[in-house]
C-alpha cells in the first residue's frame, strides 16, 4: 500500500465514521421526534431555570502555562526528525539537541521564576 | 480486508471496555449492560439546547469518535493487522488525538450552558498540562526504534520492553494517556460532582451514545498505544500475536479505569503545576537517559 | 492516480479557502478560531495529498492545540465572544479588497511565471523524508535550527514579560 | 403507562428500545442521595443507576415530602429530562407542580424494590404511547410584556406606546409566575406558588424584581435601544437581542451594584445592562470609538469599570446555580456561585425554608412536638428528637434514669457515625473517589439502625475504611488548605474542632463524661482537618457506644401538667444545637431552636470567594451543611 492509498484509507475511515453516525441519527429519528415542551431545551443547572447566555469573556487562569506551551509545542516539531536519526548521528545529535533543549529549558525557568507557572 | 478485521476487533474491544467502564462506575459486572444502555439511549429523545451553537454541538461527538478511531488506525494489533502503517505513525497518533481537545471545546461551548463551558475550558488547561508528557516520552520511544512507524516501534522492543528500558517515560506517558482519555482522577471536563456531567451533560439520546462511544474508543486507543509503545505490542510467548495485543490492551484499559476509583479527582492547579514543574523536567531527563542508553547499548 | 491526487489537492485547497472565509463571516470568536483551525487542517491534508507526510501530519497536529489556545485568548480578550451581537468582523473593506486582490494576483503571477525547474520524478517515501529532514537539521541547517531555539526563547521571555504579573511579595500569592 | 412517554406506537424497534430502557433505569434523586440513605434506602441495590444530571435520567425519584420551593425546582428538573421519563415518588403524594407520580411507594427498601419492578414494567409497556400530553406548568414559562423604558409602572400585554410619554414600549421576558424566579437573595423569601399563581403576571407590581428584558441594542453604541431588531443607525451593526433578568441577572457584565436595583424600568433605562458582554457603555468614552472607521473600541476603556480579579484582568462574570439539586452538595442547599472563569467571585447560599413552623400549632402536644423535631431534619432525626426530649425534661424538671441516658448517648453516637459516613459518601461523590462512595454509603445503611451487637460487628469494616482513607493517594492534596478557617469559638461541631478548639456540647453531659468522652481535635482548620476529625469521631463514637452498652431511641419522659422554661443542648453530628422552650401546663407554648448549619451557612461566602470552582465546592462540602430545619 503506497502512502497515498493509506491517506485515502484514513479519509475513507473518517467519512465512513461520519456515515455510520448519521445513519444512527437517522435510526433515532425514525423512533420519534423530540417533543417540544417548555423549559426542556434550557441547559440543565441543578434545578434552576437559568436562561441567560454564558458565552462571555471567560477568565482562564492558566494563560501563563498556555504561553509557554505554545513555545514547547513548536519545539516538538524539530524533535521528531531528530529522534529518528538520533542513533545514526550519535553524539552530534545528543549535543545538538542538548543545546537546543537547554535554551528552551532556560525559557521555562525564566517563566517559572516570573510566576508564569501558577494559577493567575 | 485487514481494515475490516481491525474494525471488527476494535468493536469487540470497545464493547469490552464499555463493560469495564460500567463495572467501575456502577459496580455491576454485566456483559449486556453497554448494549442495554446503548439501545435505551437510542430510544430516548436527543435534545439540542436552545440558543446553542448548533454546528459545534452536533460536530463534537462525531469529531471525538472520528479522531479516536483515526488514532486507532495506526496501531498494530499483530504484525500485519493494522489499518495503515503510516511512516509517521507515532506522530499521526498524536495528531489524531489532538482533535479530542477540539471536540471537547466544541462540546463545552456548543450548548451555551455554564457547566459545559467550564468543563470545556478546563480540558484545554488539562491538555496544556499533559500534552508534553505524551509527546516527549513518545520521542524517547522513537529514539530507540529509530522510526516513527508503530510496527517498528514494537519490533524494537523484541529484546526488552520499553517499560523496562525507559520506565520513567512509561509512568509519564501512562498518566498523560489517562489525562487525555479524561478518565478519573483526570475527569475534570466531565466531573460529576463538580460540573454534573460538564461537557457531556447536555448530550442526550443518540448524541450521548455517540459521545460515549467516542470516549470508549479513545480509552481503547490509548490503552493500545500504551501497549504498542511500552509493553512490546503483540510480542509474547505461546499465544498468537493478536491475543497478546488483546490481553495487554484490555489489561491496560482496566488499569486506567480502576486507578481512578482509588483517588479523588485531581485539582486543576495541581495538574498544571505538577505537569510543568515535575513532568516536563522528568520527561527531558528521560530523553537524556534514553539518549545515553541508545548510544551506550549496542 | 495523478488526477485523483490533483482532485484531492484542489478539494482540500478549496476547503481551506472556505474555512478561511468562515473565519471572518462568523461573529462568534470560538467559531472563528476553530474555522481557522480547520482551514489549517485542510492545508495539512493538502500537504498529505502532495505526499509531504511529515509536514502534513505535523501541521494537522500542531494547529489543533495552538488554535485552541488562540480560541481561549480570543474568548478572554475579545468583546462578545459568543457572537450574540452579530458583530461584523470585517474592517476597512475597500482597502482589504484592493490589497487582497493585488496579493492574489502577485501569487498567481509567481506561480505561473517562475521557472520551477524540472519536476521531481517522484517524491521520496515518507520514512525517508523524515530521516532526511533529521539529517538536514543536524547537518547543514544546524545553525538555523539553533537559531530557531533562540527565537523561541525570545518569544517565551517576551510573552512572559508582557503577560505575567511578576511575583510581588516573597513566596507565592 | 407513564405520563412522560414518547409519542408513537409501541412496535418493532421502539419495543426493543423500551425493553432496554426498562432494564437501564437511571434515576435523578430529589432532594438527593443523602436523604435516600438517611431513610435507609439503597437506590443502587434496588436496581436504579444514579446519575448526576437530569439530562441523563429516565426516572425522577422523589424521596420523602419536600417543601414547595423544592417541588418547583423538581418540576424544572422533570421538564429538563428527556422522554420517556417517569416520576417515582417515595413517601409523598404532594408533588404539585409536578404531575402525579407514575409509581408511588412508601419509604421502605422493600417498597422501593417493588416500585422499581413496577417502573420496569411501565417502561417496557408504556415508554411509547400514541397520545401523550406535554408537561407544562407556569414556572417553566416566560411571557413577554411591554413596558415603557421611562415609566416602569406602565406594563402592557401588547406592544404599543406609553400613554404618559408616547415612547415605544420595550418587550420584557418575564416569568409567568413567581417562586424561584427570585434567583438571588430573595429565593427563600418568595411566596408560595399558590400566592404567586393568584397574581399572574404581577401586573400590579411593576417594581418586582423577577422581570426579564428583551431589548435590542447596539454592541457599540449603547445609547441605541430599540424594541425591535434592526441595525444601528450610527454604525450599521446588527442590534443585539437579549433576554436578561432585570434583577441584575446572570451575566454580570457591568455594574455590580445593579444586583440590588432591578426594577424593569431601571434596567431598561440603563443600557449598560442590556447584556452585551464586555461592553460597558456607560463607562465608555465616546471619543474612544472614533478609531479606525469607527468600529474599533479600546478594551481598556470598555473594561475600565468592571470588577477585577486578582491578576488584574476584568472579565465577565456569570451566575451559575449549584443547587438545590447538585450532585456534589447536599440536596436542598441552594448555592449560587458567581463565576469569573472557573473561579468563584462571589457566592450566596440558602437553606430550605421549612414546610411548617417549629411550632405548627400553638400549645403543641409534647408528643407531637417531639415528632415534629424528629422529622425536621431527615439527616439527623435522633439528635433533634433527643434535643426536644431533653428540653422538655429540663422545663419539667424531670430526672432521667442513668440507663436511659446511656441508651440515648448510644443512639446519638450511632447517628453520628451514620451521619459522618453519609458525609464521607457525599464527599466521595463530589470528588469522584469511587471506592469510598460505595463503602461509606453501604456502611451508613448498616449502621443506621444497627443494635449494639451489630455495631460491634461492623467495627472491623469501619476500621478498614478509616485505614484505607488514610492511605488514599492525592486525598491530602485534594483537601489540604481548602476552606481554611481561623479558630473561632462561635463555630460548631467538627468544623470548630478542626481548628483546634475542643468545643463540644458533650463536655457538659455527665453521661458522656462518665463514658470516657474526649473531644477529638485537629489543627489546620481546613477541609482535610475536618475530614479527619469526622473520621476519628467515627472510631471514638464506636468506643462510646461500646462503653455505654446500650442503644435506645430517645423517648420523651412524661412531663405531665408541668409548666416552666427549659433549655437543652445536644451535640448533633454537625455541631451543637440548642433548644429553648416553654411548657405551659404540659404543652409546648414557645420554642426557639439554634442549629449548627444556620451558623455555618454564613461561612460559605468567605470560604468560596476567590477559589477555583472544584476547590470551592470541596470547601462548602466540608462544612457538612444540612439545609433542613434552618429556615425558621
Amino acid at each position: 500500500m503506497n502512502a497515498l492509498e493509506q491517506y485515502g484509507l484514513l479519509l475513507g475511515l473518517a467519512v465512513g465514521t461520519v456515515g455510520v453516525v448519521l445513519s444512527l441519527y437517522g435510526l433515532a429519528r425514525r423512533i420519534g421526534k423530540v417533543r417540544r415542551e417548555p423549559g426542556k431545551d434550557v441547559p440543565a443547572t441543578a434545578g434552576q431555570l437559568s436562561r441567560d447566555p454564558v458565552w462571555v469573556r471567560y477568565h482562564a487562569r492558566y494563560y501563563g502555562y498556555a504561553l509557554l506551551f505554545l513555545a514547547f509545542d513548536m519545539e516538538m516539531a524539530y524533535m521528531y526528525p531528530w529522534a529518528v536519526v538520533y542513533r545514526q548521528e550519535g553524539l552530534v545529535a545528543l549535543l545538538d539537541m542538548g543545546v537546543f533543549l537547554a535554551i528552551l529549558f532556560l525559557g521555562l525557568l525564566y517563566g517559572w521564576s516570573q510566576g508564569a507557572l501558577r494559577r493567575q | 480486508m485487514t481494515t475490516l478485521l481491525v474494525l471488527l476487533s476494535l468493536t469487540v474491544g470497545v464493547y469490552l471496555v464499555a463493560v469495564l467502564e460500567a463495572w467501575t462506575t456502577n459496580g455491576h459486572f454485566r456483559i449486556a449492560a453497554p448494549l442495554c444502555s446503548a439501545l435505551a439511549l437510542l430510544g430516548r429523545e436527543s435534545i439540542v439546547p436552545r440558543k446553542a451553537d448548533r454546528i459545534f454541538f452536533e460536530a463534537a461527538p462525531i469529531l471525538l469518535l472520528t479522531s479516536a478511531l483515526l488514532g486507532a488506525a495506526v496501531i498494530p494489533l499483530a504484525p500485519a493487522l493494522i489499518v495503515t502503517d503510516l511512516a509517521t505513525g507515532a506522530l499521526f497518533l498524536n495528531a489524531a488525538l489532538a482533535y479530542v481537545l477540539v471536540a471537547l471545546l466544541m462540546a463545552g461551548w456548543g450548548p451555551d450552558g455554564a457547566y459545559a463551558m467550564v468543563g470545556g475550558w478546563r480540558f484545554l488547561g488539562q491538555v496544556i498540562a499533559y500534552a508534553m508528557l505524551i509527546v516527549m516520552p513518545i520521542m524517547a520511544v522513537a529514539m530507540r526504534a529509530e522510526s516513527l512507524l508503530t510496527t517498528e516501534i514494537v519490533a524494537s522492543q523484541a529484546g526488552l520492553w520499553n517499560i523496562l528500558y525507559q520506565p520513567l517515560g512509561f509512568v509519564l506517558f501512562f498518566a498523560a494517556a489517562m489525562a487525555l482519555a479524561f478518565v478519573p482522577p483526570f475527569d475534570l471536563p466531565t466531573a460529576q460532582g463538580e460540573l454534573a456531567g460538564g461537557v457531556e451533560g447536555e448530550y442526550t439520546g443518540v448524541r450521548l451514545a455517540v459521545f460515549r462511544l467516542g470516549r470508549m474508543v479513545l480509552i481503547l486507543t490509548l490503552a493500545a498505544a500504551t501497549v504498542t509503545f511500552y509493553l512490546g505490542g503483540w510480542q509474547g510467548p505461546l499465544l498468537p500475536p493478536w491475543a497478546w495485543s488483546a490481553i495487554k490492551t484490555l489489561a491496560v484499559a482496566a488499569t486506567m479505569l480502576l486507578a481512578g476509583r482509588m483517588m479523588p479527582r485531581i485539582r486543576e492547579a495541581h495538574l498544571l503545576a505538577w505537569g510543568w514543574k515535575l513532568g516536563i523536567p522528568l520527561a527531558l531527563l528521560n530523553i537524556f537517559l534514553v539518549g545515553v542508553l541508545v548510544l551506550v547499548l549496542p | 492516480m495523478i488526477s485523483a491526487q490533483g482532485l484531492f489537492i484542489a478539494f482540500f485547497g478549496l476547503a481551506a479557502v472556505c474555512f478561511g472565509v468562515a473565519v471572518f463571516r462568523t461573529s462568534s470568536m470560538v467559531r472563528s478560531a476553530l474555522a481557522l483551525l480547520f482551514s489549517q487542517t485542510a492545508i495539512g491534508a493538502m500537504f498529505l495529498s502532495m505526499q509531504a507526510e511529515f509536514l502534513g501530519v505535523l501541521q494537522i497536529m500542531m494547529m489543533a492545540t495552538e488554535m485552541s489556545i488562540m480560541a481561549i485568548f480570543m474568548v478572554m480578550f475579545m468583546m462578545d465572544p459568543g457572537g450574540l451581537g452579530k458583530m461584523e468582523m470585517t474592517h476597512q473593506k475597500g482597502l482589504s479588497l484592493i490589497s487582497g486582490s493585488i496579493a492574489f494576483m502577485a501569487a498567481v503571477a509567481v506561480a505561473v511565471f517562475v521557472d520551477w525547474g524540472p519536476g521531481g520524478a517522484s517524491p521520496p517515501d515518507a520514512a525517508r523524508q523524515t530521516r532526511e529532514l533529521g539529517i538536514e537539521l543536524l547537518g547543514r541547517s544546524m545553525l538555523i535550527f539553533e537559531t530557531a531555539g533562540i527565537t523561541i526563547l525570545t518569544a517565551m521571555i517576551a510573552a512572559t514579560a508582557v503577560a505575567i504579573q511578576p511575583l510581588k511579595r516573597s513566596g507565592d500569592r | 403507562m407513564i405520563a412522560g412517554a414518547r409519542q408513537g406506537r409501541l412496535s418493532g424497534l421502539r419495543r426493543l428500545t423500551a425493553l432496554a430502557m426498562a432494564r437501564d433505569l437511571r434515576a435523578f434523586l430529589v432532594p438527593g442521595p443523602e436523604i435516600a440513605r438517611a431513610h435507609g434506602l439503597d437506590i443502587e441495590a434496588a436496581g436504579l443507576l444514579r446519575v448526576a444530571s437530569p439530562r441523563h435520567a429516565s426516572v425522577l425519584l422523589v424521596v420523602g415530602a419536600i417543601p414547595p420551593a423544592l417541588r418547583e425546582a423538581a418540576a424544572i428538573v422533570y421538564a429538563q429530562m428527556v422522554r420517556p421519563r417517569a416520576l417515582f415518588a417515595l413517601g409523598t403524594q404532594t408533588l404539585s407542580p409536578l404531575p402525579a407520580a407514575d409509581v408511588g411507594a412508601r419509604l421502605s427498601q422493600d417498597e422501593l424494590v417493588e416500585g422499581v419492578h413496577r417502573l420496569r414494567r411501565a417502561f417496557a409497556e408504556g415508554a411509547f404511547r400514541p397520545q401523550v400530553s406535554s408537561f407544562d406548568t407556569p414556572i417553566l414559562h416566560v411571557r413577554i410584556q411591554y413596558t415603557c423604558p421611562m415609566h416602569p409602572e406602565v406594563i402592557r400585554d401588547e406592544p404599543g406606546t406609553c400613554p404618559k410619554c408616547g415612547m415605544t414600549l420595550v418587550p420584557h421576558e418575564t416569568r409567568a409566575e413567581g417562586g424561584s424566579a427570585h434567583r438571588h437573595h430573595h429565593t427563600m423569601d418568595s411566596g408560595t406558588p399558590g400566592q404567586a399563581a393568584s397574581e399572574p403576571g404581577h401586573s400590579g407590581h411593576p417594581g418586582m424584581d423577577h422581570a426579564a428584558l428583551v431589548q435590542y441594542t447596539c454592541p457599540m453604541h449603547p445609547e441605541v435601544i430599540r424594541d425591535e431588531p434592526g441595525t444601528c443607525p450610527k454604525c450599521g451593526m446588527t442590534l443585539v437581542p437579549h433576554e436578561t433578568r432585570a434583577e441584575g441577572g446572570s451575566v454580570h457584565r457591568h455594574h455590580h451594584h445593579t444586583m440590588d436595583s432591578g426594577t424593569p424600568g431601571q434596567a431598561a433605562s440603563e443600557p449598560g445592562h442590556s447584556g452585551h458582554p464586555g461592553m460597558d457603555h456607560s463607562a465608555m468614552d465616546h471619543s474612544a470609538m472614533d478609531h479606525g472607521d469607527g468600529m474599533f473600541m479600546s478594551m481598556v476603556e470598555v473594561t475600565r469599570d468592571l470588577p477585577r480579579s486578582i491578576d488584574g484582568l476584568a472579565m465577565d462574570w456569570i451566575d451559575v446555580p449549584f443547587g438545590p439539586f447538585f450532585p456534589g452538595l447536599p440536596g436542598g442547599l441552594q448555592l449560587m456561585l458567581t463565576l469569573d472563569g472557573d473561579t468563584v467571585a462571589r457566592s450566596a447560599a440558602h437553606a430550605q425554608r421549612d414546610m411548617e413552623p417549629l411550632l405548627p400549632a400553638p400549645d403543641l402536644d409534647p408528643v407531637r412536638f417531639v415528632s415534629r423535631l424528629t422529622e425536621m431534619d431527615p439527616l439527623s432525626p435522633v439528635s433533634y428528637r433527643l434535643l426536644a426530649c431533653r428540653a422538655m425534661e429540663d422545663a419539667a424538671g424531670a430526672e432521667v434514669p442513668d440507663d436511659i441516658a446511656r441508651g440515648r448517648v448510644g443512639a446519638l453516637e450511632r447517628e453520628r457515625i451514620a451521619s459522618h459516613l453519609g458525609w464521607l459518601a457525599l464527599f466521595a461523590q463530589q470528588t469522584g473517589l469511587g471506592w469510598l462512595m460505595g463503602d461509606a454509603a453501604g456502611l451508613q445503611l448498616h449502621v443506621r439502625h444497627a443494635d449494639l451487637k451489630r455495631l460491634m460487628g461492623l467495627r472491623p469494616a469501619l476500621r478498614t475504611l478509616t485505614r484505607r482513607l488514610r492511605r488514599t493517594p492525592l486525598l491530602k492534596a485534594r483537601t489540604a488548605g481548602l476552606g481554611r478557617l481561623a479558630p473561632d469559638p462561635t463555630l460548631r461541631g467538627p468544623v470548630v474542632r478542626a481548628t483546634g478548639i475542643g468545643a463540644d456540647a458533650r463536655h457538659t453531659d455527665s453521661t458522656c463524661a462518665m463514658l470516657g468522652f474526649t473531644a477529638i481535635t485537629r489543627t489546620g482548620g481546613d477541609a482535610l482537618a475536618r475530614l479527619f476529625v469526622r473520621v476519628e469521631e467515627i472510631t471514638h463514637s464506636l468506643a462510646l457506644i461500646e462503653t455505654a452498652g446500650v442503644v435506645e431511641r430517645p423517648e420523651p419522659a412524661d412531663t405531665g401538667e408541668a409548666s416552666g422554661a427549659g433549655e437543652a443542648v445536644v451535640e448533633t453530628p454537625r455541631g451543637e444545637a440548642r433548644l429553648q422552650l416553654t411548657l405551659d401546663k404540659g404543652r409546648v407554648s414557645a420554642a426557639r431552636l439554634g442549629t449548627p448549619s444556620m451558623r455555618h451557612l454564613e461561612l460559605v461566602g468567605p470560604l468560596t470567594e476567590g477559589q477555583e470552582l472544584g476547590d470551592a465546592l470541596v470547601a462548602v462540602g466540608s462544612l457538612d451543611l444540612s439545609p433542613w430545619g434552618t429556615g425558621q
